[in-house]
């Protein structure tokens, strides 16, 4: 039961940090460039705007964070106890933010 | 290995507790201050939420004494405010929370599941100073004035409009918060990397499952109370305008950070409590606990459902209708492990050997307390009830039913039928028998009439009552003196059992845990040798296989001296 | 008796003379809500009754002395799954039952009279639409929809009245509604429920329900001159609301004429039905809700008009009806008193039109 | 620096876990020196060190999503204000700290790949690169605070309008072309400025207790502490110094790219 991957510990060399290094690098300097370009909004219904920009800068900032944990933090070669905790953070992070937006999304006071 | 290398038999025989344990392995004040022991560790955490509850309880004995008159006879309000807030703070996050994770989990997980410690010792010892500095600070807190902000600290009440200390309070609550962030990281990696060879999850005692579920809750909900707190110090330090609605804050998002939390933590303080429940009845039945996977998995069950129910906390309190319904309805399927629960421990009595020692007393009591509790939850989370119950005597009796009624019993349960592990003495069995029927009945006659006090609309954290609920309030201040002498009362024998009980022997109550495999009290190192797990928990036919092999053995080596014994049925004996 | 203790005296007889188990139902939808309760009850008692036989009988039927060898039973799925589907269909039933009286006690139904709460440390301020200010005391008629309109100007606090089962908190910089129908005369407890500082528990007041003759003329007693739309005609004179919102064609704000309850396109494309929380809103954060086709250039009268000058602007909005009364403000910046008609019942929505038209 | 304590102490355990001076003294050589006496192996203690090390990670994680829902919620309802407020910030500096912050990331895992690799003079030269652009990244943001400080946009009783409602005074409003706001909308560029604050305080309160271990670190790793075959610390500070950079990243991405064009 005990997850141990001490058997094969797999290094990730210099060779690989460096690509990464500079996949981050570029990364920022597209999220930056992405910001000073108008990308415009999906007007999905009347009271519901989506705009492009955010929604860029942000894949771009999780595409780099997925980056790191795999790489940097040698998560591809985890244990699946790992993902899991990964996973959970996520989740409960996630399940934090949203419950809470249904509240404020569907209030009928008209801040949204 | 064998198993049964790790077997003991009860020697009652024998006099005197084994010269060689955890207690008396060092001596010394700074032995015990810079122990790395999980079983010294959950004794000190034991005698300062002890320290704690005391603490409370004395404001929580003020209070009642002051609601017997309707009028604010003997504190003024703003006493009274501060004693409310105090008894809740203290109550809620300095005995509560800890009292069954830190006290009862740190002195058995490792042991029942075949390790020598927790996985990290030293956090371990670092979470019970974090927990004593967050206490000392609310220590401070009420020598130099106290907080009046009730313990649920509303914004922007407190954060603009009291000028009591809520920084301290809050800074102790932060502080606090990191030991049990700490003890439930600890408890998680414990139990995923410490298990003993052949402890397969499913394997586990019940108590382990529920242990694991608080764990997630401390280790996944505590963060957010920090960052909560954190920002109200900020906002009244700096006047940042996060939660200040003349600032554009929203004072309903600092209710959702701080429901967030709070209400998982309700669970922390209830979860432990199944578990402790689910060893006592399984062991004074004398029956595997019925349906182990389904208790085992509607603990998690609990401890995941528990973060998706917060908003219930705040349904008249201007959250969008439609959220109220998601959250309402969450509240519905959460109660669904809690009644699968006990109706699992009710099956478990089913053609069991029951026997009514004081822990299996106490266990009664809670399944019946624990019922009324959940019932009444379910009353609450009801969403056209809940307007009219929220903020009254009824949610009070409610949570008090859950956290005390239920909580407190199980504590006490656990703290009986673990005592002579603890201290390798008994308790003396008919007291503890008279307590826990004195605490059933005080408990009853303090909160029952809270339920109807509530129903009439009697606002809860009132001063001044109108005087028709005097009546109820009598009733209730009265059962309050009868519960305070089912507290004392086992706190006095306890004490007195340290010394004159009787010897209690490695397993007097015949458990199959493997916590009852080694001696009491138990070595620094829990084990002589490495436990193995071949056998499914609360096996009890395993267990007397093995006392009667043991017997036939000791009985054939007793009739043949000059033989040597075979390897595997050496019986690790006190040093 | 008395000679023996005046403390127990007092007890006995004071006390247990008022002394309940159930508190009075004096709305609507009390007895729904208590049907709902009783329900609840019933199934709770029927469950705890279940648990409490299971363990009494097995208690004494397997005892060590009666049955000293356990027989060991594993489980059953059978089992498990009945106590979890029908706990699960029961609390489904209680759920869909609380919703559905949830929903009606928050949704006030169109026709309801509206009465303004401003909430402070500690007490209640009532603000009935004919003009009538109240302290700590509600006044309420039987037999019509009474819509409460909350608002704190502090604190959080919670407007609780046991006997209708209705109770909302009262939030800071928000609109809350709750509504109720009360159906027995009488005097009943207003409780602050929300913990809001030290005097919390003297934020308590009486809901006063009159049958609808005695309410009439209660209102006509206790009138204090304007009626809150005409003191909100004041301010928005004084404030020179009219300078923009004249209802002139090159005004630089929309005519507010019938704004109340039809629907607004903003400049961000989205619409929004107006009502008195968006009034509020739009008076204190302007730039938040500018009207299309119009510039955010409204100044914002946050930290200038207090909560019950809120109220008393948006009562006017609400009834204003035609733009010759904006312009009417233009040239009158203040109202000779006395001039308005006294003891109009207030509430009824279509006729204060007629109020502030003169 | 509202978490130190638990966050020092935090990590010191896993640290104090690869040390091999609290270690049992055992000879065996199954049992080497940095083995606690209560794990079977090394193995053991080393994935329960990480793992440990993961779900404090998971609880930073919670600690600061309670931050990022405020941040969520406050920008859809004051846009304009936290438009406004964003233009505040220099990208130039938010671009260079991004860079600084992923060039130490970068540094710390080559860290971690020396220690495994058993380079102990690379690794002391990695840590200490690591140190010094945390130190840089530091710097930075003192400098960007300090200008917020002049131009008081610290929230609280200083805080001034001036910026948000006559724009064309204000040098990086005017830059970024932004017209003035409404009285009720400047007033929450407040609200912003209150999440700026907090989530970078917040961040960088986490890279000063970084830094203090990273220094204690260095001093180890030039004894050859992390060379020897149990790189377990310096695993695990590396996974607390990349979740800052994820932090981070969010940040710049949240703070600084509200709208620019």
């Amino acid at each position: 039961m005990n997850e141990q991957n001490e058997g094969a510990p797999h290094i990730i060399g210099p060779r690989v940090y460096v690509v990464i290094l500079f996949a981050l690098l570029a990364g920022t300097a597209l999220t930056v460039a992405a910001s000073f370009v108008d990308l415009g909004a999906w007007h999905l219904t009347p009271t519901l705007t989506i705009s492009w920009n955010p929604v860029v800068a942000l894949a771009i900032a999780t595409s780099k964070a997925v980056l790191v944990v795999l790489y940097f933090m040698h998560v591809r070669y985890s244990s699946k106890l790992t993902w899991l905790a990964i996973v959970a953070g996520i989740f409960m992070f996630l399940t934090l933010i949203l419950m809470t937006l249904s509240d404020y999304v569907s209030r009928a006071w008209g801040n949204w | 290995m064998s198993a049964n290398t790790i077997i003991s038999l009860p020697d009652q025989g024998t006099a005197g507790v084994p010269k060689k344990n955890y207690l008396t392995q060092e001596n010394g004040l700074l032995s015990w201050l810079l122990t790395r022991d999980h079983k010294r560790i959950a004794i000190l955490y034991l005698l300062t939420t002890g320290f704690f509850f005391v603490i409370g309880g004395m404001a929580a004995a003020i209070i009642r004494l002051e609601l017997l008159t309707p009028t604010g006879d003997l504190v003024a309000s703003d006493t009274y405010n501060k004693l409310f807030s105090i008894h809740g703070i203290i109550m809620v996050f300095f005995f509560l929370v800890p009292i069954a994770p830190a006290v009862l989990g740190n002195f058995l997980i490792p042991m029942m599941i075949g390790a020598k410690d927790v996985a990290l010792p030293r956090i371990n010892l670092l979470s019970w100073y974090l927990f004593t500095i967050g206490g000392c600070v609310e220590l401070y807190m009420m020598i130099v004035g106290g907080v009046d902000t009730g313990w649920t600290f509303t914004t922007p009440l407190s954060t603009h409009y009291v000028n009591t200390n809520v920084i301290a309070a809050a800074m102790g609550i932060f502080i606090a918060g990191f030991s049990s962030i700490l003890t439930g990281l600890n408890f998680i990696v414990t139990i995923h990397k410490m298990r003993a060879p052949g402890m397969t999850w499913f394997r586990l005692p019940l108590f382990i499952w529920s242990y694991y579920g608080t764990s997630i809750i401390f280790v996944l909900a505590t963060p957010v109370i920090a960052i909560t707190m954190v920002l109200i110090m900020l906002e009244r330090v700096t006047g940042i305008g996060v939660f200040d609605p003349a600032k554009g804050g929203d004072p309903l998002l600092f209710q959702h950070l701080f429901w967030f939390y709070s209400h998982p933590a309700v669970y922390v303080m209830i979860l432990p409590g199944m578990g402790i429940i689910s060893e006592v009845i399984s062991n004074f039945s004398r029956k595997r606990v019925f349906g182990y996977t389904a208790v085992a998995f509607s603990s998690v069950a609990i401890a995941v459902f528990s973060f998706f129910v917060w908003a219930h906390h705040m349904f008249i309190m201007g959250i969008s209708t439609y959220s109220a319904l998601v959250f309402s309805l969450f509240s519905m399927l959460v109660a669904i492990p809690s009644a699968i629960k006990v109706f699992n421990w009710s099956a478990t009595l089913y053609k069991g050997s029951i026997t009514f020692d004081t822990p299996m007393l106490y266990a009664f009591g809670f399944i019946g307390l624990f019922t009324i509790g959940g019932c009444t939850g379910v009353m609450l989370a009801t969403l056209g009830v809940d307007i009219h119950v929220t903020e009254t005597y009824f949610i009070v009796a409610h949570f008090h039913y859950v956290m005390v009624g239920g909580m407190v019993s199980a504590f006490m349960a656990g703290l009986h039928f673990w005592w002579p592990k603890m201290t390798g003495r008994m308790y003396p069995e008919s007291l503890g028998r008279l307590a826990a029927v004195i605490l059933f009945i005080g408990f009853n006659l303090t909160f029952f009439p809270q339920f109807i006090l509530g129903y009439l609309g009697m606002p809860r954290r009132y001063h001044f009552y109108p005087p028709e609920f005097q009546v109820l309030n009598v009733f209730s201040t009265a059962g309050a003196s009868i519960l305070a002498i089912g507290y004392l009362l086992p706190v006095l024998y306890l004490i007195w059992s340290l010394k004159y009980g009787a010897i209690a022997g490695n397993n007097p109550w015949q458990a199959t845990g493997l916590e009852w495999q080694t001696q009491s009290p138990p070595l620094t190192e829990n084990f002589t040798v490495m436990p193995v797990m071949d056998h499914e928990a609360y096996d009890y036919e395993w267990l007397e296989r093995q006392t009667l092999a043991s017997q036939n053995l000791e009985n054939q080596s007793q009739a043949n001296q000059s033989q040597v014994r075979p390897k595997e049925t050496e019986v690790p004996r006190a040093g | 008796m008395n000679h023996i203790s005046p403390v127990i005296y007092q007890f006995l007889v004071k006390r247990l003379t008022d002394f309940r188990l159930f508190p009075p139902e004096a709305s609507k939808i009390a007895p729904q809500m208590d049907a709902l309760f009783f329900f609840i009850l019933l199934v709770s008692l029927v469950g705890l009754t279940a648990v409490v036989l299971l363990v009494a009988s097995f208690s004494i039927l397997y005892n060590r002395q009666r049955h000293p060898v356990a027989v060991q039973v594993e489980g059953s799925t059978l089992l498990e799954a009945t106590w979890t589907i029908i706990p699960l269909g029961l609390f489904l039933m209680m759920f869909v039952w609380g919703a559905l009286i949830y929903f009606r006690v928050y949704t006030p139904p169109p026709n309801a009279m509206n009465i303004y709460v401003v909430g402070k440390q500690w007490m209640w301020k009532v603000e009935h639409s004919g003009g009538q200010h109240e302290i700590n005391a509600l006044h309420v008629p039987t037999g019509r929809a009474v819509q409460l309109t909350l608002i704190s100007e502090d604190v959080f606090h919670s407007f609780s009245i046991p006997a209708f089962r209705v109770k909302r908190e009262v939030i800071p910089g928000r609109y809350t509604t709750v509504w109720f129908e009360a159906t027995t005369p009488g005097t009943y407890h207003l409780f602050c429920s929300q913990y809001c500082g030290t005097n919390h528990s003297q934020m308590t007041g009486d809901v006063l329900v009159m049958t609808p003759e005695d309410y009439r003329k209660w209102l006509a007693g206790s009138t204090s001159g304007a009626s809150l739309a005409q003191n909100g005609e004041r301010l928005f004179a004084s404030l020179s609301c009219a300078a923009c919102h004249n209802a002139r064609p090159d005004a630089r704000g929309p005519s507010l004429a019938n704004v109340y309850g039809s629907r607004l396109t903003l400049a961000n494309g989205q619409f929004i039905t107006v009502d008195e929380a968006y009034l509020r809103q739009a008076i204190l954060n302007p730039s938040q809700h500018v009207t299309q086709g119009y510039a955010p250039i409204m100044p914002t009268y946050q930290g200038q008009i207090s909560e019950e000058g809120v109220i008393a602007l948006v009562e006017f909005i609400k009834h204003l009806d035609s733009d010759y009364r904006i312009q009417q403000t233009l040239n009158t910046t203040d109202l000779p008193p006395g001039s308005e008609e006294k003891a109009a019942p207030a509430g009824q929505a279509p006729a204060t039109q007629g109020r502030v038209k003169k | 620096m509202p978490d130190s304590p638990a966050m020092t102490h935090g990590t010191q355990e896993l640290a104090n876990s690869a040390d091999p001076g609290n270690a049992a003294n055992s000879a065996h050589p199954e049992h080497p020196p940095y083995l606690l006496h209560h794990f079977e192996s090394a193995g053991q203690q080393a994935d329960a060190a990480g793992f440990a090390m993961w779900l404090f990670l998971l609880t930073e994680v919670m600690f600061f999503s309670g931050l990022f829902t405020a941040y969520l919620i406050y920008r859809n309802w004051y846009y304009r204000a936290f438009v406004a407020g964003s233009h505040q910030l220099s990208v130039v500096w938010g671009t260079t700290n991004t860079a600084v912050l992923i060039l130490s990331s970068f540094t710390m895992a080559m860290a971690v790949w020396c220690s495994k690799t058993g380079r102990r003079r690379e690794l002391t030269l990695c840590l200490t690169l690591t140190f010094l652009l945390g130190l840089g990244f530091l710097g930075i943001k003192g400098i960007e605070y300090h200008e917020k400080f002049e131009k008081h946009h610290v929230p609280g009783r200083h805080y001034s309008l001036q910026s948000f409602l006559y724009p064309d005074s204000d040098a990086a409003a005017r830059a970024a072309g932004d017209r003035p706001l409404p009285l009720d909308d400047a007033r929450h560029t407040e609200v912003y400025f209150s999440l700026y604050f907090l989530m970078t305080g917040m961040h960088a309160a986490h890279m000063v207790i970084g830094l203090c271990i990273l220094g204690f670190m260095i001093l180890r790793a030039r004894a050859g502490a992390y060379t020897a075959g149990h790189a377990t610390f310096v695993e695990n500070f590396g996974l607390y110094w990349h979740f800052i950079d994820i932090v981070w990243i969010y940040l710049f991405a949240l703070l600084y790219l509200i709208s620019r064009h």
